[in-house]
Order: structure tokens, then C-alpha cells, then sequence
């Protein structure tokens, strides 16, 4: 029952939060139920350190035919996950603590994060896809319904894009199921037996792009990455926070736990093609962000660049280079959550989120600034501050692989600059321009800057400490890199 | 190699110490204070740096790990100090400097609204400086050498509200990343070859890197020392930089900051003493460097741009003593420098501050608008021509000694004496006719604002005239720092004596010719010469070459963010996906709904069905 | 053996009549009648090869077949009869074109 | 043996006979109730309780034309269930339309039986008249007039197909039971053909479906509701009988082409449609492609109980699915897209309800609409067609463009001003039964072990 409760204690309390009688008891209700979620997610480094091998706290259900059991375990990456999600849920439901929002908004996030939670945690392929899409629906809501602007044709675009990877995924999971049929004459749908045997056969590389393909789509890898900037401008606060924080971790999730293991030749046979996209989406997405108007759409595209640095560190099969992934991923979820926390903020006082709808804020709102620069920073990796480590671990993964394309990646970190610095220039620094909406913009309250130094401590800890992180990851790091 | 002692520990403690006490209290209660936990982390800083000389100087040295940092598979590295000879002798310069200017930073930003704001940000300069000169392996040195380019960022781009400011500081974080890029390639490459970033593992058996290995790594390096130190490809950002206060400009942009790119070649010498080819490269690109910024200075007219091609030119003959002569001229010089340019600077700063009001509240001024000021501003004057005859050469400063052994190393080959010749001859051609002009002469273009200029007070002119004074003095330290670096410093011939200070003695002259020969001089000949002073102006269309270059990269994000995926790629993909509505309709108003046409179709499929059978039955 | 061919012949011939009734006549009433061309024709069959096997319940279902056939007939002149148009003429197949698309 | 026990596998069919003789005696004697009352409806409903209880309790007999396997068991279940959420939903009907009901529903007993090709026939026809009568009977409109007459003669003329192609069969083997022929004569092959064409007609499958949109739009929703489920699933029922005659050519080539044509062409026609019902029926369409796929699948692996219990898995969630959403378009009220921005204001219950129903029949996770895909994805990879398994897919994904396109309309569409289309039914049985469906749906979604089950049933 230990990890069941990861997941099952947020579904269950969101139809009651939002049967709740009152908006305020709704939110407080959420915020207790995520508050819980982190603490027993944190809690279970107890029991799960005291336990060996890969896969710990294992726990299944009665064994279903066809190997169909409803199997639950977690090793180091994915509790890492799990802290990510509790932690970025939590967050998000403190920083948008308002009256205007209903009760199904709460409802939503709860329901958000334990299909998330379910995703980290499943060991079978069916409930692995069935939480994979049923994180979806509550996306789809909380973009469509709380969004900004043309908020129906981005939930609309988001979900039906999400879906073609769905779908294309699940093709390539049944498939995968077939061709380990084929191999070893035996029919199970759990991904530690199927990733022991390698598959292969005419259709395994069909089945190998199928899987990469879904995956990339929520990842997203360049280009496949569209339905991002879309998702992400028009979303809530929260919303973006959830999305680039903890939903796009699902695909690179499944590219580590799912299509490495078990297709180790080809992964290793499409290292020039998928580290090139990954070096592809770091340019493009930095360019991208640089030539953006929106600050959302910015963000939107520096999570783009960011998830290339995580393909190139999977796909370099190195040891270093995975764990710089696993890293990456956490790094990211925290300083581009932060990031849409701030332009979160400014929205809510302003309306408005393009570069030159603002102007000198660094005189009117000075912890507005401090934050945003110190979390701007953070995502272009700078040292000392969490992204950087997650991003030269995966460089060297990538030149262990092919040093052209770690060559081409470390442009990245130039580009990162040319996009983070001029937006903070033009918000924080430039006089307001004659519509400035800067006037409206009064500094952080209490509450937001408590939210934004709880994301603070962590960039600051994880960019100077991450080794306890690293440890938690080496041996699934270890065992992906040995195949 | 000892343990740490406690003084290495206050080296980072204090100002850490200084900065959160600084941010959290005194910037939010009392922002007028912040400057007082701040210079007197200096103070201690300077004063653990000096103990540590002392003890250096008696043979000892001290490295030890704080805490493992990074520990993935391949990849492990450590946080740790190493205090050898090499990083307390640049230290202790960098700690005396910093302090002074620290004090004079005080007088000079006292009527600044973002005072608290300055310090903070130049103590966090002060803090990553430190870190950086005395951090173990190339990891931690590359955190503290970005963190020094963040405060350069904040530092340039202190006054806010300028344009011009805005886009200097993003311009030098810019360039700085372009060579940081090349740092972390080499330590990458570095863990990758030899498993390990830590100095003492690296120089202990230096047979870990293949001659070939150690090129590669070594011309990364230099790439990255080429940002920071202004070396001739990437020195572009440091005339803008020059947009900043004066004692930003003075501290890092003269004295320390940019020392770090030296320190960084000096710090990896026996990983550039593997590769064969690099050195002599090294020295060519110091020496170029070093006419580049020569030339430059001389043609410009406002005087912190004039003292910032100084510095180029200065730093590239650290390069060139580097690439020629080995470790000791580069840090006597780097040193020496550190000490007579900062004076410098902080002069240019009195006069800019003596003339505050009379030009409207400019943050700088030209050698036009000065002019005459031995009267008014005499103590500035007399630290002023301290500075100027050190950084001329002029027996017995200290500007003297340390290019003698500079040029002595480059005397190896013709071609590189030749440039360190020229070098002397334009830098006390430079310094004299912004010597002549500011101070001395008195010229009818003059704007006469030279009448009701004032000295700067005590708190401004004690530091400049202490730091004059190092400056002239440093020649003395010639042989300690020898012998703390355990080289036998190896001495110019006369000849080669004799030429520098014949070089040095017609720069002068001729300065005096160019600066004051006919009333109108100067004017008279700019306006002959438009082409040749546009091409200066521009630095031989090198400026214009790089902005060209990231306009070009912005151009191409443009072209990709709002072309490729705004009008292609992203419609694109919803056409696709309109593209089945759009067949639904066609369909649709194709079927007419008559009865006789659905039992065609369904004769049709089952006649179909029918004749399939029969062939292949 | 020719027998079989006749059966076949006039079973086929029929039947094709009976669909060509189907699709080409406008007239609803003339369709109905083309269903039950269809039927008989499929009970030539039946009957034919019952006889040729002396199989009982080959009749059998032919006889029951026609039962069929009528219980349709009944349904489909049900339907037609309560086609009110002001026209008055034989109900047609064209009048049914408001559902499409 | 007694003459009781030869009955003994007629029984479903037997109770549904009594409940329609009773009705029609009813029927004929009291002429002044005119209005539907609850009594038929009752009647009707005892008849179905019957055969269900007959179909589960009652011990397996084979007489020569029904016989009472497993197989046929489910198959009444399944009839008998789409039944009663007919007359749930509909709660009170006319005697004369309870008894065409009961013909009906004793028409699809004997299908489920039947072991003779003729009583298939008999079946299908007794299925087929009255649901032609229901149709403008329930909804005495022009629409429903020209539905019925559409579906009546293209009904009739598959009929044909059927009887002619029974009569082929007869001609080349000699023989009427449905049993793996021994020697395949071309005159057989014809017949299966043929007869294949007719149970293709029933399911809607492509070139035959085009009666089917006018038939579900014009039809009262909850009759809609009972075609779509009860008569489509005979229709597989019948589909299955006959390719288990050996079909051959027909099965290797027509069906996977066929398949993949009806379940696009299903597909891309729904895309444009404005009336809900058109809509929804359309889809069945789509998802009668899917079944077609299935079916094929469990030929080509040799007719295997767990491709079988696919199939049914598949007819069974499909069934909870589709009635559900027509039944609960009927409770919101909602005729055609226009209508449908600002339901979860108006009537929020029916909105989630319909979201549930939604999202099952475009087989997205959480419901069972996924489970039965991805057991028919599946059965496809095993049967060796990787690229029907993908053309499955990728017309589930343009399926959702319009489901999904529906939720977005319902929940995050602004409401007009003036409320429109009809009030939201406030019929209790209406409600209830869609909550059943919605309830079902979401539960199956999470049971992976119901094929399991299914194909222990079936062993």
C-alpha cells in the first residue's frame, strides 16, 4: 500500500475538493491534500533507502492473465519525479491562492498530479499508458477553462496534438509487447521483463520510432514541439508551472525507462539521429526564444531548449550523461516553474506579457527583479546555480558520444544568454515605454515571495549540492548505461 | 602542501559573510550602511591575503577540499582551495587594490541613489574574484569566472535608465559567454581525457595529456582567457564596458577582472608547456594585441576609452611575456599593472568627478572638455604622472621592470620585439598626450571648464595616490616575487634596455609634438584625415564586424522564431489537421441522401463481394 | 445436368430482375415488388435442389421463406400507405430526400 | 426426449414469443387506452428478465436448429441488456409499440441460437420488420416516415442478399447448419458472399451504411440508442456465424479493406455533421470498422475464445458507450452542436455524464472505451497486421478530433445568451440509466482482467 498512496490519495480527495461547499474550503482542502502528498513522497526515502536493488517498494496486485497486474515500484529517477510533482503541485496551489478560482480548478491540479504521480510509479505498460493519457484530461481543463486569451484552440491543439503521440505510443507499446512475444514466447506487459529480453525482428525499428515518436511529442524534441508555445501562453500560472514543470518530464521519463532499456542496439544505432535532434531543438528552441514577443512564449521555448540538453544526455548512453538527464529534468521543472510563477505574477496584476508591455520594474518592484533574475539565471545555466550542472553532465555524455554535436550543443549556453538577459534588460531595466503597464505593477507580496524562496533554496542547494541527488540516481543510471 | 589555515577559510567567509548580511539587513533597514560590512570584509580579506603572503614568502603553501561538488560516474569533482604562490602573490594585489578601491568607491557613489545597490554588486565582483583565484581545479575556477562575468553584467549595467549602458553590459556577457564556451569544451574535454579537473592531478604527472591533447585543450583555454582578458578577437567588449562607474572600470575592468584571463594561462602552465606550437601563438596574439590596443588608445578622445585600450594593449604584453618569457614576467607585470592602472582610473574618475557639474552630470569626460587641471586638481595631477611614468616605462617605476622582463622574453624572436618595441614606443606616446592634454596644456579649443574644476576629497585622492605610489614602487618587488614563484627572473641585456627607453623616450616626444605643437594640433589634423580616423574610430571595421555578427545570429532567430515557426511550420501543422474537416465537407455534399442510390452502392459492394469470390475461389 | 443450369439461369435471371427493380424504379409500390422477385427467386433455388436431394426441410424453409416474404410486404406497404402527399400520385422514392449528408 | 426439453434452447425465445402474444392479446382487447402507460413496458420487461434468467440459468441443450453454447448465452445477456436500458430510458410505451418490441428482442434470441442458416434468416427478419414499424411508430414524424421507408427497403434488400445467398449456399452443400462445410463448392463460396454482404448491410459497414445516419437521426433517440447497440451487435453475431462457414477469399482480402473503409469514411462523415444524432451515428459507423477489424481478427487467428471475448469486450463497453451518450443527449436536451455551448452550466450532471460517455467512445484512458480498443490493437499485432493495428489508431485519433471537438463545445464553449435547444428530459429512468452507463464506462477502464474473464466464460 506504501506507493498506491502516492497516487490514489490525490485522485480521491479531488472530487471531494470539488464537491467542496465553499471556494475557501476547497482550496484548503487542496492545499492539505498536497501538502500531504510531499510530505509521506518524502517520507518514503525511509523505507525506499532501506531496501536494495534497482526497483524498491515494489507492489502489485493479484497476476492478472497476459501479465496485465497492476504493478507498482519506484527507483531513484522516478521518486525523484515524484518529489518534483508533489513539490511543483504544492507550489502552484500556494502561488495562485486566490478567491476567483472555483472549486474545480483545485479539483483539477489534484487529479493532475496523481496521474502524474501514477506515471512515475507504474511498472506495467497498460496502467503505465492508461495514467500517461488520463494526465491529460485534466490539462486540457484547467488550459481550456482558467486559460488567458484564445484559450479553446490552444486546449484544443494541445490535447489532439498529445493525442497523436498517445497513440503513435501506444501502437509502438503494443508492438513492443509482440515482438518480446515473438522473442521469448511469452505474453506480460511488465516493463522489467520486458526490457531483460531484447527485442528485435523486421518490425522492431517501426516499433522502436513509434514508442520515440510518442514520447518526443511530450517531451518535445524539435519538431515535434509546436503545441507547446500554444499550451504554455494561453495556460494559468499554475497551469504553465505543471506543465513545463512536471508533465513534460513524462516523456523523457519514458524515453529513460522505457525505450532505452529495451531497444539498447537501436538506441545505440540512433545516437546521430536522436542527439542531433536534441542538439537541433537546444539551437532552435534558443532561437526561437529569442526572437519572441510574449515572455510566456519565451519560457515556452527555452523549455524546449532545455529538454534537447535531456535527449542528448539519453541518447549519449553514457553514465554521465544520463544522470545530467535526470538532473536536467529536476533543474528544469524548478527554474522554468519559477519563471511562469513570475510572469504568473506580473499577468495577474497587469493583463499583459509582452517584453514591451513592461518597463523599468526593477525601480518599482526590486524583489520582482531579484527573483526573476536569479531564476532567469538559473535557467541559463549558470554555475553555481542548479541548471548548469545538469547541463555540462549532459555535454559530456554527448562528447563521450560525438564531439561535433557536444561542440554544437555548448552554442546553447551562448544562445541561452542572447534570450535570457536582453528580456530581462528590456522588462526590469528600460525606461517603460508611453503604454508601459508598469504603474500596475506592485512588488511581490508575502505569500508570493515566500513560494518563489522555497523554489530559491532548491536551485541554490541542487547547483551546489547535487550529489545526494546524483547518488539517488547512479544505480538506475548505472544499469540503463550497461546495456 | 598543508592544510588549510584559517586565513583561507576568511578569504570566502567574509564576504559571504558581508553579502547576506549586507542584502538581508542593511540593504532593506539602513541602505546608506551597506558600505560598512562590506569594507570591512575587504579589510579582512586583505589582511588574511597578506598573512598568507608572509607565509608563502617563507616557503609554505596550503590546499585542502571543502565538499565533494559533482559526483557522477565518470565526472568527480571537488570544492577546494589552493593557495600556492602563484594565487596569493595575484591575490594579495587584487586584495590591497580592491580594498583601496573599495574606499574610493565610497567617496565616489556617495551621491548615487542605487548606493547600497553598488555595493552589493561590486562586493559580490570582490567575492567571486577571490573565489576564482583561489579554487583547486578548472570546474570551480570556471563557476567563479562566470560569476565574475554576472557582476560585470550588473556593474556596466548599473545606471539602468542608459541605453547605451544596458547594451554594454549585455554586449560583455555576451562576448564573455563566446569564450566561456571554449573554457567548458576544454574541461569537458579535460574530464574526458584524463578523468580529472583537479590542478594537482593535472600538473602532477603531466604525462596524462598526449602533446596533441594538451594543443587542443590549451587553445580552448586561451579562447576563454581571450574573453575575459581582452585578448584581439573577443577584447570588443571592453571599451564599452567603459560605460560603468569609474571605480567599476577601474577595479575590474583595469586592475583584477581582467587579469583573470592571464591568471588562467599562468594557473595552466604545464599544461601549455606540453603543447609545442601554443606558446609562441600565444605570445604573437599578445603582442598584435598589444599595437591593436596601443594604437587605439592613442587615437581616441574620451579618456576612460583611452585607459581602456591602455588596458588591452597592457594585457596583451602579459600574453606575450606569458607566451615568451614563462610565468614571472606575465604575474610581475599583471601586478605591477594592476596597481599603476588603477590609479589611473580612479585619476580619470577624479577629473570626471571634478568636472561633474560643469558637463551636466556626464558620466565621462574627453580630454577636450579637461585640460589645464595641474592647478586645480594638484594631488590627482601628481598620482596621475605617477601612473603615467610607470605605465611609460620610465627607470626606475615600476612600469619599467616589469616590461623589461616582458620584453627580454620577446626578444627570443625579431618579430615579436619589434611589436613589444612598438608597444613601448605607443604606450608612452598615449600616456603623454593624455598627460599633456589633460593636465598640462591649455589649448583654445579648450571649453575652458578647466577654471572651476575642484579636487576630489581625501576619501577619493588618498587611495589614488597610494595605489600611484605602488605603482611606482613595484619594481622593488621584482625579486620577492621571484623567489616566491621559485624562477630565476632572467634579465634583459642592455640593449635591450637601452631600446625600450629610446622607444620610450621618442613616445614621449612625439606626444609632446601631437599634443601641443601647433595651437590647433589635434583638430587640424582629425579633420584631415576623415577615412584613417573612421577607420580607427572602428578598430579597423573589427567593431562593426562583430555587431554585424550578432545581428546576424539575431537575425536568423528572428528569421527561425517568427518565419519557420510562426508562418510554416506551426500553421502548417494545423492545415494538416484542417485537412480532414475540409474532406468531410466534400464528402458530405456528395451524399444526396436518394434511395436508389444507397441500394446501388450496397448491389455494388455485394456484386463486388460476389466476383471476388468466384476469382479466387 | 442441363437442369441445374436452368434452375441456376432462371434463379439468377429473376433475381437480377428483381434487384434492377430495386434500384431503377422510382415508384415505392414497384419496389416492393422487386423484393419479392428477389425472394421467389432464391426459393427456385431452395425448391429446385430440395427436390433434386429429396430433403424435407429444404421445402420446408422455402415455404417458410414465402411467410417471410409476406410479413415484409405487409411492413413495407404499412410504411408506404401512410405517405401523406398533397399530390396525390404514387409515392415515390424522390420524395424522400430530406435526410442526407 | 420430452417434448419440453426439445424446447429447452428455444427458451429465451420462447419467454419473449409469451410476452408478445400477451401484448398483442392486450393490445386487441383494451382499444381506449390510446397513450404509453407503464404496464407494456412492463410486460416487455418481464419477457427480457425471463430470457436473460433462461439464457444464464438454464442448462445447455442443442436441438437441430438452436442450441444453447456459452456463445449464445452472452449474446442474449448482451440483447437483454440493451433492452432494458431501452424500455429504462423510455419508461412507458403504447402496447402496440411493447409488442413490436417483444418481436424484436424474440427475433435476436433466435439469432443468438440459431445453429441453421435459415433460422439466422428468421432471426434477422423477425430482428429487422418491427424495428422499421418502431422507428416512425415511436416518432409519427415525416423524418422518422422517410428513415423507416429508407431503412425498410434497403433492410429488404439485403434480405435478399441473405436468402439468396442462403439459397447458393444450400445449392452447393446440401446443407443448411452452420458448420465448417467439407468440400467448398464455388456455388457455397457464392452464398457465404452473399450472406456476409447482408451481415455487413446490418453493421453498417462500407459500401452498405448509408441508411444507417438517416435511420439513428431520424428515430427517437432512445430507439436510436437500442439500433446502435442491440441490432448492431446481432449484426456481428450474424457476421461471425457466417465466416465461420469458411469465407476464404472474403476474409483474407474484402474484410480488412472494408474494415479500414468504414471506420475512415465513418470517421471523416462525422467530422461536419451539426445534428448530435447524425453525429453519434456516423460514429457507429466508425466503430462498426473497428468490430469489422476485430472479427477479422479473430478469423485469422483460427477463431480463438480470447479473440472471441475481444470482439464481445469490444460490442459489450461499445454498448454501455454509445447508448449511454444518445441516452444522455436526450437528458440534456441538446439537438445539434449549436446547442451544446454552456451544457455544463445548464445541466452540469449530464454534461460530465456526456463528457464520460464522450471520451469512452473515443477510447481515451481512463474509460472503457481504451480497454476495448487496446485489446483490439492487440488481438491485431498478434493476427499479424501491425498496419490494421495503425489504421485503427490513427482513426481513433481522427474520432477524437470530434469527440474532443463535442467536450471543448459542452465545457470550455461560452454559453449564448438564450438558453437553446430542448429543456433538459427530467425523466428518472432516463437519468438513471445513463449514470449506469457513465458508471460502467469509467469502471471498465480501470478492469484489464475483463477479457480474462470473458474468455474463461467462453471456454
Amino acid at each position: 500500500m506504501l506507493l498506491t498512496g502516492l497516487w490514489a490519495l490525490p485522485m480521491l480527495t479531488a472530487p471531494l475538493v470539488w464537491a467542496a461547499p465553499s471556494r475557501r474550503a476547497a482550496r484548503l482542502l487542496a492545499l492539505a491534500a498536497s501538502s500531504a502528498v510531499l510530505l509521506y513522497s518524502i517520507w518514503l526515502w525511509g523505507p525506499f533507502s532501506a531496501e536494495e536493488g534497482l526497483l524498491r517498494l515494489h507492489e502489485s496486485g493479484a497476476p492478472g492473465a497476459y501479465g496485465l497486474r497492476y504493478h507498482l515500484a519506484v527507483d531513484g529517477v522516478s521518486l525523484s519525479l515524484c518529489w518534483l510533482t508533489a513539490f511543483l503541485s504544492l507550489v502552484s496551489i500556494v502561488a495562485t491562492w486566490s478567491d476567483e478560482r472555483p472549486n474545480a480548478y483545485w479539483a483539477a491540479f489534484l487529479a493532475l498530479e496523481a496521474a502524474l504521480m501514477g506515471v512515475f510509479l507504474m511498472q506495467n505498460l497498460f496502467w503505465f499508458y492508461v495514467f500517461w493519457d488520463a494526465a491529460l484530461i485534466p490539462m486540457f481543463f484547467i488550459i481550456g477553462l482558467w486559460g488567458s486569451g484564445n484559450r479553446r484552440r490552444a486546449a484544443f491543439k494541445f490535447i489532439l496534438y498529445t493525442f497523436v503521440g498517445g497513440l503513435t505510443l501506444l501502437l509502438g507499446l503494443v508492438g513492443l509487447v509482440a515482438l518480446h512475444h515473438q522473442a521469448t514466447g511469452a505474453w506480460t506487459w511488465e516493463i522489467p521483463e520486458l526490457t531483460r529480453a531484447t527485442a528485435s525482428g523486421p518490425w522492431a525499428p517501426y516499433v522502436f520510432l513509434a514508442i520515440a515518436a510518442g514520447f518526443a511529442v511530450k517531451v518535445p524534441v524539435f519538431p515535434l514541439h509546436n503545441w507547446l508555445p500554444d499550451a504554455h501562453t494561453e495556460a494559468p500560472a499554475a497551469g504553465s508551472v505543471m506543465l513545463a514543470g512536471a508533465m513534460l518530464k513524462m516523456g523523457v521519463y519514458g524515453l529513460m525507462r522505457i525505450l532505452v532499456p529495451a531497444f539498447p542496439a537501436l538506441s545505440a544505432a540512433a545516437l546521430p539521429w536522436a542527439a542531433g535532434l536534441g542538439v537541433a531543438s537546444i539551437l532552435y528552441g534558443a532561437l526561437c526564444a529569442m526572437a519572441q514577443k510574449d515572455l510566456k512564449r519565451l519560457i515556452a521555448f527555452t523549455s524546449v531548449s532545455h529538454m534537447g540538453f535531456c535527449i542528448v544526455g539519453i541518447f549519449s548512453l553514457t553514465p554521465e550523461g544520463l544522470s545530467g538527464a535526470a538532473l536536467q529534468m529536476i533543474n528544469h521543472g524548478l527554474s522554468t516553474g519559477g519563471l511562469f510563477l513570475l510572469v504568473g505574477f506580473l499577468y495577474e496584476r497587469a493583463h499583459a506579457r509582452g517584453l514591451d508591455d513592461f518597463g523599468g520594474l526593477a525601480q518599482s518592484a526590486p524583489w520582482f527583479a531579484f527573483f526573476f533574475a536569479f531564476v532567469m539565471l538559473s535557467s541559463i545555466g549558470l554555475p553555481g546555480l542548479n541548471g548548469f550542472v545538469g547541463e555540462a553532465l549532459s555535454l559530456y555524455g554527448l562528447l563521450r558520444a560525438s564531439p561535433p554535436l557536444a561542440a554544437a550543443a555548448s552554442l546553447g549556453a551562448v544562445l541561452a544568454a542572447a534570450y535570457g538577459l536582453p528580456s530581462f534588460q528590456r522588462v526590469f531595466w528600460a525606461p517603460p515605454g508611453p503604454a508601459s503597464r508598469s504603474p500596475l505593477v506592485r512588488d511581490l507580496t508575502f505569500r508570493e515571495q515566500a513560494v518563489l524562496w522555497t523554489l530559491a533554496v532548491p536551485i541554490v542547494g541542487l547547483g551546489l549540492f547535487p550529489k545526494p541527488l546524483l547518488d539517488l540516481v547512479a544505480p538506475a543510471v548505472q544499469s540503463l548505461a550497461q546495456r | 602542501m598543508s592544510p588549510l589555515p584559517a586565513a583561507a577559510l576568511v578569504l570566502l567567509a567574509a564576504p559571504l559573510a558581508a553579502l547576506a548580511f549586507g542584502f538581508f539587513v542593511t540593504h532593506r533597514v539602513r541602505p546608506r550602511t551597506t558600505h560598512l560590512p562590506i569594507l570591512a570584509s575587504c579589510a579582512a580579506v586583505a589582511a588574511a591575503s597578506l598573512a598568507l603572503l608572509g607565509g608563502a614568502l617563507g616557503g609554505a603553501s596550503w590546499s585542502g577540499r571543502l565538499f565533494t561538488w559533482i559526483s557522477a560516474a565518470g565526472v568527480q569533482v571537488h570544492f577546494g582551495l589552493l593557495l600556492d604562490p602563484l594565487s596569493v602573490s595575484v591575490l594579495s594585489m587584487v586584495a590591497v587594490v580592491g580594498f583601496l578601491i573599495h574606499i574610493y568607491a565610497v567617496g565616489y557613489m556617495r551621491h548615487d541613489a542605487a548606493f547600497s545597490r553598488f555595493f552589493l554588486y561590486f562586493h559580490l565582483f570582490f567575492f567571486a574574484m577571490v573565489g576564482l583565484l583561489t579554487s583547486d581545479n578548472y570546474l570551480q575556477l570556471y563557476l567563479f569566472w562566470e560569476g565574475v562575468g554576472l557582476a560585470s553584467f550588473l556593474l556596466i549595467g548599473f545606471w539602468q535608465h542608459k541605453p547605451t549602458a544596458r547594451a554594454a553590459a549585455w554586449k560583455a556577457f555576451l562576448t564573455n559567454r563566446v569564450g566561456d564556451v571554449g573554457f567548458l569544451l576544454a574541461i569537458l574535454l579535460l574530464f574526458r581525457w584524463t578523468g580529472t579537473v583537479a590542478f594537482a592531478d593535472l600538473f602532477s604527472n603531466p604525462s596524462l595529456l598526449s602533446s596533441q591533447k594538451a594543443f587542443i585543450v590549451g587553445f580552448l583555454l586561451f579562447w576563454g582567457a581571450c574573453a575575459k582578458s581582452a585578448q584581439f578577437p573577443l577584447y570588443v567588449w571592453l571599451p564599452d564596458a567603459m560605460e560603468g562607474p569609474t571605480p567599476v572600470s577601474a577595479l575590474m575592468h583595469a586592475a583584477t577582472m581582467v587579469t583573470a584571463g592571464v591568471f588562467l594561462l599562468a594557473r595552466s602552465y604545464p599544461l601549455l608547456e606540453r603543447a609545442p606550437g601554443l606558446l609562441p601563438f600565444i605570445a604573437l596574439v599578445g603582442a598584435f594585441t598589444a599595437v591593436w590596443g596601443a594604437v587605439g588608445a592613442f587615437f581616441r578622445k574620451d579618456i576612460k576609452r583611452i585607459l581602456a585600450y591602455s588596458t588591452v594593449s597592457h594585457l596583451g604584453l602579459m600574453t606575450l611575456g606569458r607566451g615568451g618569457g614563462g610565468v614571472f614576467p606575465a604575474v610581475f607585470h599583471l601586478i605591477v599593472h594592476g596597481f599603476f592602472k588603477a590609479a589611473l582610473f580612479l585619476c580619470a574618475g577624479n577629473v570626471i568627478h571634478g568636472l561633474h557639474d560643469s558637463l551636466g552630470g556626464a558620466p565621462t569626460a574627453t580630454v577636450d572638455d579637461a585640460g589645464g587641471l595641474r592647478a586645480s586638481m594638484p594631488m590627482t595631477f601628481a598620482a596621475f604622472t605617477l601612473g603615467a611614468v610607470s605605465l611609460a616605462g620610465v627607470p626606475p617605476f615600476g612600469g619599467f621592470w616589469s616590461k623589461e622582463f616582458v620584453l627580454a622574453g620577446a626578444f627570443g624572436t625579431p618579430a615579436l620585439a619589434a611589436l613589444g618595441l612598438l608597444t613601448a614606443l605607443g604606450s608612452s606616446l598615449y600616456i603623454g598626450r593624455m598627460l599633456f592634454l589633460t593636465f598640462l596644456g591649455r589649448r583654445s579649443w579648450q571649453k575652458g571648464h578647466a577654471a572651476h574644476a575642484h579636487e576630489a576629497p581625501p576619501v577619493m585622492w588618498v587611495p589614488v595616490l597610494l595605489l600611484s605610489l605602488g605603482g611606482a614602487l613595484a619594481g622593488f618587488l621584482a625579486a620577492p616575487l621571484a623567489r616566491l614563484l621559485g624562477v630565476e627572473p632572467h634579465h634583459a641585456s642592455h640593449t635591450v634596455t637601452a631600446l625600450s627607453i629610446a622607444s620610450m623616450a621618442a613616445g614621449f616626444g612625439l606626444a609632446w609634438a601631437a599634443a601641443d605643437l601647433a595651437p590647433g594640433g589635434e583638430p587640424a589634423w582629425r579633420s584631415r584625415h576623415p577615412a584613417l580616423l573612421e577607420a580607427v574610430e572602428s578598430d579597423f571595421g573589427w567593431q562593426p564586424f562583430c555587431d554585424r555578427a550578432a545581428g546576424a545570429v539575431a537575425g536568423a532567430a528572428r528569421f527561425l522564431g517568427d518565419i519557420v515557426e510562426g508562418s510554416i511550420w506551426d500553421p502548417g501543422t494545423e492545415d494538416a489537421a484542417a485537412a480532414f474537416p475540409a474532406l468531410s465537407e466534400v464528402l458530405g455534399r456528395r451524399a444526396r441522401g436518394i434511395l436508389n442510390d444507397y441500394a446501388l452502392l450496397m448491389t455494388a459492394g455485394a456484386a463486388g463481394l460476389a466476383i471476388l469470390v468466384s476469382l479466387c475461389f | 445436368m442441363n437442369a441445374e443450369l436452368v434452375a441456376w439461369a432462371a434463379a439468377s435471371a429473376l433475381f437480377s430482375i428483381g434487384t434492377a427493380f430495386l434500384l431503377l424504379r422510382r415508384q415505392l409500390v414497384a419496389m416492393v415488388v422487386g423484393i419479392e422477385l428477389m425472394v421467389n427467386a432464391a426459393n427456385i433455388l431452395i425448391v429446385f435442389h430440395a427436390v433434386r436431394r429429396a430433403d424435407p426441410q429444404g421445402l420446408a424453409v422455402a415455404l417458410l421463406a414465402l411467410a417471410a416474404a409476406a410479413a415484409e410486404v405487409v411492413v413495407g406497404f404499412a410504411l408506404i400507405l401512410s405517405m401523406r402527399n398533397d399530390e396525390n400520385e404514387a409515392p415515390e422514392s424522390s420524395h424522400l430526400r430530406e435526410l442526407s449528408g | 426426449m420430452t417434448p419440453l426439453s426439445e424446447l429447452q434452447p428455444a427458451l429465451p425465445a420462447l419467454s419473449h414469443a409469451a410476452a408478445l402474444t400477451a401484448l398483442c392479446a392486450a393490445a386487441a382487447v383494451c382499444r381506449r387506452a390510446k397513450g404509453p402507460s407503464v404496464l407494456p413496458a412492463a410486460v416487455s420487461a418481464a419477457g427480457c428478465l425471463a430470457a436473460a434468467w433462461a439464457a444464464a440459468a438454464a442448462s445447455s441443450a442443442q436441438g437441430p436448429l438452436l442450441d444453447l453454447d456459452p456463445a449464445a448465452r452472452l449474446w442474449q445477456l448482451l440483447f437483454g441488456a440493451a433492452a432494458l436500458l431501452f424500455i429504462a430510458a423510455r419508461g412507458a410505451l403504447t402496447w402496440r409499440a411493447a409488442a413490436l418490441l417483444s418481436g424484436s428482442l424474440c427475433g435476436m434470441s433466435l439469432l443468438a441460437g440459431a445453429r441453421n442458416l435459415f433460422m439466422l434468416f428468421l432471426g434477422l427478419e423477425m430482428m429487422s420488420l418491427p424495428v422499421y414499424l418502431l422507428i416512425h411508430g415511436l416518432r409519427p414524424d415525416k423524418r422518422s416516415l422517410e428513415a423507416a421507408l429508407k431503412y425498410f427497403f434497403t433492410g429488404a434488400l439485403a434480405a435478399g442478399f441473405f436468402l439468396f445467398g442462403l439459397a447458393a449456399y444450400y445449392a452447393g452443400t446440401g446443407s443448411m447448419t452452420i458448420a465448417r462445410s467439407p468440400e467448398a463448392s464455388p456455388a457455397a463460396a457464392l452464398g457465404v458472399a452473399l450472406m456476409a454482404a447482408a451481415a455487413l448491410f446490418k453493421l453498417g459497414a462500407f459500401p452498405f451504411m448509408f441508411w444507417l445516419p438517416d435511420a439513428y437521426e431520424a428515430a427517437e433517440t432512445e430507439l436510436t440508442a437500442f439500433m446502435a447497440t442491440a441490432v448492431k451487435a446481432a449484426a456481428v453475431l450474424m457476421l461471425m456465424r457466417v465466416l465461420s462457414l469458411g469465407a476464404g477469399a472474403v476474409e483474407t482480402l474484402a474484410l480488412p479493406t472494408l474494415a479500414v473503409l468504414t471506420m475512415t469514411f465513418g470517421n471523416i462523415m462525422a467530422l461536419r455533421q451539426k445534428d448530435l444524432q447524425r453525429l453519434l451515428a456516423w460514429s457507429s459507423v466508425a466503430h462498426a470498422g473497428y468490430l469489422v477489424a476485430a472479427v477479422w481478427a479473430w478469423r485469422r487467428l483460427g477463431g480463438p475464445p480470447h479473440a472471441a471475448a475481444t470482439v464481445y469486450l469490444y460490442l459489450g463497453l461499445y454498448l454501455a458507450a454509445s447508448a449511454g451518450a444518445f441516452l444522455a443527449l436526450r437528458a440534456s436536451g441538446a439537438r445539434t452542436r449549436e446547442d451544446l455551448p454552456g451544457l455544463a452550466e445548464r445541466a452540469p450532471l449530464a454534461a460530465v455524464l456526456l463528457v464520460v460517455l464522450l471520451l469512452s467512445l473515443g477510447g481515451v484512458p481512463p474509460t472503457g472505451g481504451f480497454t476495448a480498443k487496446f485489446f483490439v490493437l492487440w488481438d491485431l499485432w498478434r493476427a499479424g497486421s501491425p498496419l490494421l493495428a495503425a489504421a485503427v489508431a490513427f482513426n481513433s485519433l481522427v474520432g477524437l478530433g470530434y469527440y474532443v471537438g463535442l467536450v471543448r463545445a459542452m465545457t470550455l464553449d461560452a454559453a449564448p445568451a438564450e438558453p437553446r435547444g430542448e429543456g433538459a428530459c427530467p425523466r428518472l429512468g432516463l437519468r438513471a440509466a445513463v449514470i449506469v452507463c457513465a458508471g460502467l464506462s469509467l469502471l471498465t477502464g480501470v478492469m484489464p482482467g475483463l477479457r480474462a474473464g470473458l474468455e474463461g466464460l467462453l471456454k
